[in-house]
């Protein structure tokens, strides 16, 4: 592909608007006279998973895709998925990111130690090996100009900025694609976007830094102890049906509660507050 | 020096002369004046007036008033007396002191508010269910349900039981001249644990079988139920367990029999007839046997003053020596029987009985009693 | 968050206790026992009464002054025994048929009289003693063996009836909800005043079964599901428009009602 | 560059608007279809563009119906289009088969999207083959231009022949948008039926006679593909050539921009001459194909040396990347260094999710607890197989859940109780004669109904328990409890799947009780057809303990909170994605789940 080409991938969480910035993109290419394709992955990604748009324009496009390392631009909105698609941008391309981060459950699974499964977000560290990298708080700008759900817009406002195509592409393929009565918040976004200066997303860091603050890491898992001869078994079942963390069971005869997952125990305790019958203590781990 | 006293005023006076501090009722006719006294006299030495919603609660505010230390009472008639019944069980199982007044009207039912009974006696027996000791005292004037009342609070305190005072609707609003310098006032002190609370087993009796009782909120814990229970007051269908509790209930009353049964009687060294009779009926008997005796027939009177546990050895030995016993009861014949059973066949045993609503007369006595002797002769 | 102890407060040699498997009254006790730690009662000036009924039984566990009387007439033993000693702390333990049945006028004119008293009246919609009877506070359907073919009488809202009859703290709570029990129980007691707080509990063993409401955790699932919110939630919801049953009525918790004695 | 400089007769169209659009101007009268990933498109696209109700579009109950539908229509003298996924094609091919001998009279158009790599999908299954297998032609599109134009093709070729055609896109083709040149619709034509046993009635000894003429159409089929224009040779450096089609002609272009390439559009029959010829003029032939070695083994199979699967993987997708390397691999492409690309840090995974409300959710977290063993269908449900839910055990086919809990149970290898779960839409589909099955046959067994009224995995499709038609219609909704009482179920319990205790309870009722035993879960998916966002929830966080049970729900707007309650998470809800369903709420032991608008603000406790 000659000098008049380029691809830009965007990339996000389902619902956030991935597919739509991209065909607003690809609308403004269009608009410009390029061939264009664009391709993205509907189906179960669209529940909650990854969502990449891959746009292609040039005079003569044959890929829908774009290969490893020959994105011109990556816009990602969301921080996770910045990360899982760096490996598409060409040295010297722009990452355009917005400092979200959308917290999967699967995120939340040291419930012990309360760590979370999440890269940190670390916006000047990426800064050596991505020397264009333009982040913002795109939902925090987009809730200023009038609707946070058009936080997608303002990213391509700043997209706008390091693509060939005419403002008024922009605007006609926003006009075209954004249904009527979020068009003006879209267009406000867009605004902002191409308005916006680098680091905008210096307060959403401290804020999410805040936030990072883990648990007691420290936490060993807790002990319990079990009366068996107060414990109604399986007839009452009520601790091994609360428990968040399937810690319980019965023993074989199930006239008893038995513990069967000692180490996933955060001592939280349900189990001894909902037993009837006074069978359940918890002794949480001291810290050490 | 003596003043003009209503009997449900005596009654009262008695109580709190005798240490009642708690009084829970309910309007009933014809105790409504002890209730009303109560409420007026209860406050003046720091005590408790209660006015409750009916007469099951009326007993249950009392027992709780007792087992936090109050000596406590309350006061009804018949149908409200029907009402206590399972407190009064409640009470002897759990044997929790209290004084219950029962001042008979005519029944069953609503039957007869104003006028005079001896209707409630059996029921004071057996009102309840179950097996139970009971101690019921049957006065039959102002001075007696002056004297009465505070034995039956001292009995009560003494052997944890419930103790009742039957009277009826004539005594009750009968004013007598009395001299309350001149009455026996009964002492008796509820015994406290005098072990650590850490000992303290509720039901555990001393030698008199009364075991003895702490106040709630005196750094003893236990459990009162209403459930058989062992001697630390925990529920027990153990069939030993239960069949000695039972025994010890009746056994402590039994042992206690001396200082409680009591009777008066006239002319009982000679009597060949001798009438039975307790309460206002007494009073009409006592007059039918006077007149005999003053015109010289062998005629005597034997009113018991303690109708449960009645005075069955006293009346078994005078049954020996009379040919005739008339028992004279505002009722159609409760007593009766249990004197029948008593005498078992040691004398003839006729009753007298007026059930109508008005009181007997000592003429009905003497009617009776012409004619067993005329149905002897 | 369970670290009050309250273990030291039972009689465990009367442990296990009668309950039946998931019923839910056992927590209620943990939460008054809990409670009266938080508030740090005198215990031996402290007297739990209870009447006659599954709830009335967990007088029984508590290490402490404990009465257990007659069926329905708990609060009348507690008034007395308040009246006749003020420094005593009287909580009552009773139940819906204990409580609104056979003690329901005691009920009334306890709240009337607001004597500083704590009932805590745990409705489990049954007579579980006695082997699952339609309480009055069996809604209208409620299967029991008094009514196989369902409730047909209007069901008691004990709160409110507590309100009408002048309480001056009245307040729900729930068993599936522990934590706010012991708050609720706190503030009970604390109350000078007759307090009133019905705790929804469950009957597994014969309402759950009867009315097929599950078991233990099934049923408290269902209180709340039942939590006012949850309840509004869901009534506002669209449905597909099928024949989905009607759901229990709402369960209104907190405190309803305050005002000084 | 003009900015305004735009291209009048060019739209920019996905595969599958561009499918739509060719049956359109080819003038198709009925198009049905079920909805499948990457498929689905088509009709939705299809209804939009003919606001004047020319076309009749149906969602078919399944594709087996919904290629009945289309074979009628075409033999009624209607164009007809029916569009699946490729295991869609599977349910359809009983009628497919043996449309290949009654042939059609108007043209047919079957499309089956594949989908390599399985991005939405439970196997990678060649298509192609379905093809060779029943003896129709064969066409595979590589971009949205020429998805309308073999569409169009496609409908020339089914007349001209008399055939069904199989056009086969896949998730590239039919989700990638790219210019179209589009013309206007054309009006569909009504040819009327005319009776025709011999052709139409496969009794035996009619269907011997078709068979000859299946066997001769193909030879005349194979004589048109050798010149058909949808083959294109394209010449360029003569030492290395590929033979390619679909998508894979793309990557290949733009990784070997001057080498010479057939192109194939019509790949079955294939152009023996045509190949032979391509395969004459250059030094070296190399296969490049999606999935199975297709073309590469019918190819050697005439005695040609070329090469393919020996560079490209059979298993999932292509992409630039592979057929760069493949290319590099077989030496057609110079070792050049490939860019420096970035070193991604460690992410964390982001598996699909059940959304949040999603009525689905509160079954299986009780399913889980009653420790069933739970068949599983296809739908968004089959993610309750993953964690946090984790309680589904076997997924494989459109329907199959109630057949393979039939088996489970009487497997002798299940000791706890065995549940099939499966959605509305897919009960319609499959699931009906399986129930019977089991019914009929006195199996005990629950069946989980999650009725959400519409087909959630493809994006709110209409189906027989939705009750409106695919261009929104008001229709005859099928009672499902009914319908399960008619089929002979002992019970059929509506639950509302929001209310925790009453799901946990009546699926615990149902596998207790013997005969079959179905429980209808009845709430609306919360995506489609209509978004529902009630008030959303909050956690008032001084209530919240960190028990951290909400979590279990996988619910994607429960995240942790800043603060901490005795060392543990607290945890918060995303108002802006909570659809306010009330399910946390009935899972928190301390009421601190609460209606936003609720008393999270005043708190008085």
């Amino acid at each position: 592909m000659g000098a008049r080409s380029g691809s830009v991938l965007v990339v996000g969480v389902g619902g956030q608007g991935v597919v739509l910035s991209s065909a607003v993109a690809a609308d403004a290419a269009r608009r410009c006279g390029f061939d264009v394709k664009q391709s993205e992955v509907h189906g179960m990604s669209q529940r909650g998973g990854v969502v990449t748009s891959h746009l292609r324009y040039g005079d003569a496009v044959h890929s829908p895709l774009i290969a490893a390392g020959e994105a011109d631009a990556i816009v990602a909105l969301e921080w996770n998925e910045a990360l899982r698609a760096l490996p598409a941008l060409r040295p010297g391309g722009t990452l355009i990111v917005s400092v979200e981060r959308i917290l999967p459950p699967s995120a939340f699974l040291d419930r012990l130690h309360g760590a979370l499964r999440y890269p940190p977000i670390a916006v000047d560290l990426l800064r050596g090996t991505v020397p264009d990298v333009r982040a913002c708080d795109a939902t925090a700008v987009a809730a200023r100009a009038g609707d946070r759900r058009a936080m997608n817009t303002v990213l391509l406002g700043v997209l706008s900025r390091v693509m060939p195509f005419s403002e008024t592409a922009w605007d006609d393929a926003i006009v075209a694609n954004v249904p009527p009565k979020a068009l003006g918040a879209n267009r406000a976004a867009f605004a902002a976007g191409r308005a916006l200066q680098a680091d905008d997303a210096r307060r959403a860091l401290a804020r999410l830094a805040r936030s990072d603050e883990g648990g007691d890491a420290r936490r060993a898992a807790a002990s319990l102890e079990i009366v068996d001869a107060w414990c109604k078994g399986e007839m009452c079942g009520i601790c091994v049906r609360s428990c968040p963390e399937y810690c319980l069971g019965f023993d074989a005869e199930a006239t008893a509660v038995r513990v069967t997952r000692a180490d996933a125990c955060t001592a939280c305790g349900l189990c001894e507050l909902l037993c009837p019958d006074f069978a359940i203590v918890v002794h949480p781990a001291v810290p050490a | 020096m003596s003043e003009l006293l209503q009997g449900n005023r005596a009654c009262v006076q008695a109580a709190i002369a005798s240490g009642c501090r708690f009084f829970a009722g309910y309007p009933i006719t014809p105790s409504s004046e002890i209730a009303e006294s109560m409420a007026r006299l209860l406050p003046e030495v720091g005590g408790v007036f209660m006015q409750m919603e009916d007469e099951m609660a009326s007993l249950g505010a009392v027992l709780g008033a007792s087992l936090a230390g109050s000596p406590a009472m309350t006061a009804t008639s018949g149908p409200g007396f029907s009402l206590m019944q399972e407190h009064i069980g409640y009470a002897a199982l759990a044997e929790i002191p209290c004084v219950v007044i029962d001042v008979m009207r005519g029944g069953p039912s609503t039957g007869l508010p104003t006028r005079p009974s001896q209707g409630d006696v059996m029921q004071a027996r057996w009102g309840t269910h179950g097996d139970h000791p009971v101690v019921a005292l049957v006065p039959a004037s102002v001075p007696e349900i002056y004297e009465l009342t505070s034995l039956a609070f001292a009995l009560s305190e003494r052997l944890r039981v419930p103790a009742l005072v039957l009277y009826d609707e004539v005594v009750g609003h009968l004013r007598e001249p009395v001299d309350l310098g001149t009455l026996r006032l009964s002492r008796a002190e509820r015994r406290r644990p005098t072990v650590e609370p850490s000992a303290y087993r509720p039901y555990a009796p001393d030698a008199d079988l009364v075991p003895p009782l702490a106040d709630f909120g005196t750094g003893y814990r236990f459990h009162v139920t209403g459930l058989t229970h062992d001697e630390a007051g925990r529920p027990t269908e153990d069939p030993a367990v239960v069949g000695a509790l039972h025994r010890r209930l009746q056994e402590k009353v039994a042992r206690a029999r001396d200082d409680v049964v009591s009777f008066a009687g006239i002319g009982l060294e000679d009597a060949e007839v001798v009438v039975v009779a307790y309460g206002i009926a007494a009073r009409a008997a006592e007059r039918a046997v006077t007149d005999a005796r003053a015109r010289g027939e062998r005629l005597g009177l034997f009113r018991p003053r303690t109708l449960w546990p009645f005075p069955d050895v006293e009346l078994r030995a005078v049954a020996e020596r009379v040919h005739t016993i008339v028992v004279a009861e505002m009722n159609l014949g409760q007593v009766v029987l249990e004197v029948e059973r008593i005498v078992a066949g040691r004398a003839r045993v006729e009753a007298c009985l007026r059930a109508d609503g008005t009181a007997l007369t000592p003429d009905d006595v003497a009617h009776a009693v012409a004619s067993a002797a005329g149905a002897l002769a | 968050m369970t670290g009050i102890e309250y273990r030291d407060r039972l009689r465990r040699q009367m442990l296990p206790h009668i309950l039946c498997p998931g019923c839910g009254h056992g927590i209620v006790l943990k939460a008054l026992l809990r409670a009266a730690r938080s508030l740090e009662l005198d215990w031996d000036r402290t007297v739990f009464v209870a009447g006659i009924g599954c709830s009335s039984r967990l007088v029984g566990y508590i290490d402490g002054c404990t009465l257990h009387t007659t069926h329905g007439r708990a609060l009348t033993f507690a008034t007395g025994m308040k009246l006749a000693r003020p420094e005593l702390t009287v909580i009552v333990i009773t139940g819906d048929g204990d409580g609104l049945a056979i003690g329901g006028n005691h009920l009334i004119h306890a709240a009337r009289r607001d004597v500083d008293l704590t009932c805590l009246l745990l409705n489990n919609e049954t007579y579980g003693m006695t082997g699952g009877q339609a309480a009055p506070t069996a809604e209208p359907g409620a299967i029991s063996t008094t009514t196989p073919g369902g409730a047909r009488e209007r069901s008691f809202d004990a709160c409110a009836l507590a309100v009408a009859a002048g309480a001056s703290f009245v307040a729900r709570g729930a068993t599936s909800l522990p934590l706010e029990l012991d708050g609720l129980i706190a503030r009970g007691i604390a109350h000078r005043g007759f307090s009133f707080l019905e705790i929804a509990s469950d009957c597994p063993e014969y309402f759950g079964r009867y009315n097929q409401l599950g078991r233990g955790p099934e049923m408290l699932q269902l209180q709340r599901r039942r939590l006012d919110e949850v309840d509004r939630t869901l009534r506002a919801k669209r449905s597909l428009g099928s024949r989905r049953a009607e759901g229990p009525p709402p369960l209104r918790t907190g405190v309803l009602h305050e005002r000084p004695a | 560059m003009s900015s305004t400089g735009e291209s009048s007769s060019s739209v920019l169209l996905s595969g599958n608007e561009a499918i739509a659009q060719g049956a359109r101007e080819a003038g198709v009268g009925v198009a049905t279809g079920y909805p499948g990933t990457p498929s689905t498109e088509i009709l939705e696209a299809l209804v939009r563009s003919d606001p004047d109700r020319d076309v009749y579009v149906e969602w078919s109950s399944n594709e087996k119906v919904a290629i009945d539908v289309a074979l009628g229509a075409a033999i009624g003298g209607t164009r007809a289009l029916v569009t699946m996924k490729h295991v869609g094609l599977n349910v359809a091919s009983d009628t497919f088969m043996t449309a290949a001998y009654t042939g059609v009279r108007a043209g047919l158009v079957v499309v089956s999207a594949d989908d390599p790599g399985m991005h939405s999908s439970q196997n990678e299954q060649d298509n192609r083959f379905v093809a060779r297998f029943a003896g129709v032609p064969l066409l595979e599109p590589s971009d949205s231009a020429e998805a309308r134009d073999l569409t169009v093709a496609a409908f020339e070729i089914a007349e001209r022949f008399d055939t069904p055609v199989l056009l086969r896109t896949t998730t590239r083709i039919a989700h990638a948008r790219a210019l179209v040149s589009v013309r206007p619709a054309r009006r569909p034509d009504r040819g009327g039926f005319r009776r025709d046993r011999p052709k139409y009635v496969m009794l035996p000894g009619f269907a011997r006679q078709r068979r000859i003429v299946l066997l001769d159409r193909l030879a005349a089929l194979a004589e048109y593909a050798e010149t058909s224009p949808l083959q294109r040779v394209e010449l360029g450096d003569l030492s290395v050539g590929v033979i390619t089609s679909s998508i894979a002609y793309q990557y290949v272009r733009e990784a070997l921009p001057e080498a010479s390439v057939l192109k194939l559009g019509l790949t079955h029959p294939l152009p023996a001459r045509l190949i032979r010829d391509f395969c004459s003029r250059v030094e070296r032939v190399l296969v490049v194909e999606e999935l199975d070695p297709y073309l590469e083994d019918q190819i050697r199979a005439l005695g040609i040396a070329v090469e393919g699967k020996r560079f490209f993987a059979r298993a999932g997708e292509l992409g630039p990347d592979s057929v760069r390397a493949g290319l590099r691999l077989a030496g057609a492409v110079a070792e050049t260094a490939a860019p420096a690309a970035q070193q991604s840090p460690p992410t964390t995974p982001r598996p699909p999710l059940l959304c949040p409300g999603c009525p689905h959710v509160v079954p299986f977290l009780a399913l889980r607890q009653l420790g069933a063993v739970v068949t599983g269908d296809i739908g968004c449900y089959t993610l309750a197989a993953s964690a946090p839910l984790e309680a589904m055990d076997s997924c494989v086919a459109m329907g199959s859940s109630i057949g393979m809990a039939i088996g489970v149970r009487r497997s002798g290898g299940a000791s706890a109780p065995v549940v099939a779960a499966i959605g509305d839409s897919t009960f319609m589909h499959a699931g009906i004669p399986a129930l019977v099955d089991a019914v009929t046959n006195g199996t005990d067994l629950t069946v989980l109904i999650l009725d959400n009224g519409t087909t959630a995995m493809t994006g709110g499709q209409a189906q027989p328990g939705t009750g409106s038609t695919i261009r929104g219609d008001p229709s005859t909704r099928i009672d499902l409890a009914a319908l399960c009482l008619a089929l002979g179920a002992r019970s059929a319990e509506v639950v509302d799947p929001y209310d925790v205790a009453a799901t946990h309870r009546a699926l615990e009722k149902a596998v207790a009780s013997s005969g079959v035993s179905v429980v209808i879960t009845d709430r609306p998916c919360v995506e489609a057809p209509v978004k529902v966002r009630d008030t959303p929830f909050a956690v008032v966080a001084e209530r919240c303990i960190a028990c951290q049970l909400c979590m279990n729900l996988g619910c994607p707007s429960i995240v942790w909170d800043g603060g901490l309650y005795e060392g543990r998470r607290r945890v918060r809800i995303d108002a802006s994605t909570c659809t306010g369903c009330a399910v946390c709420a009935q899972l928190c032991p301390t009421e601190a789940m609460v209606p936003l608008t609720g008393t999270a603000a005043g708190d008085g406790r």
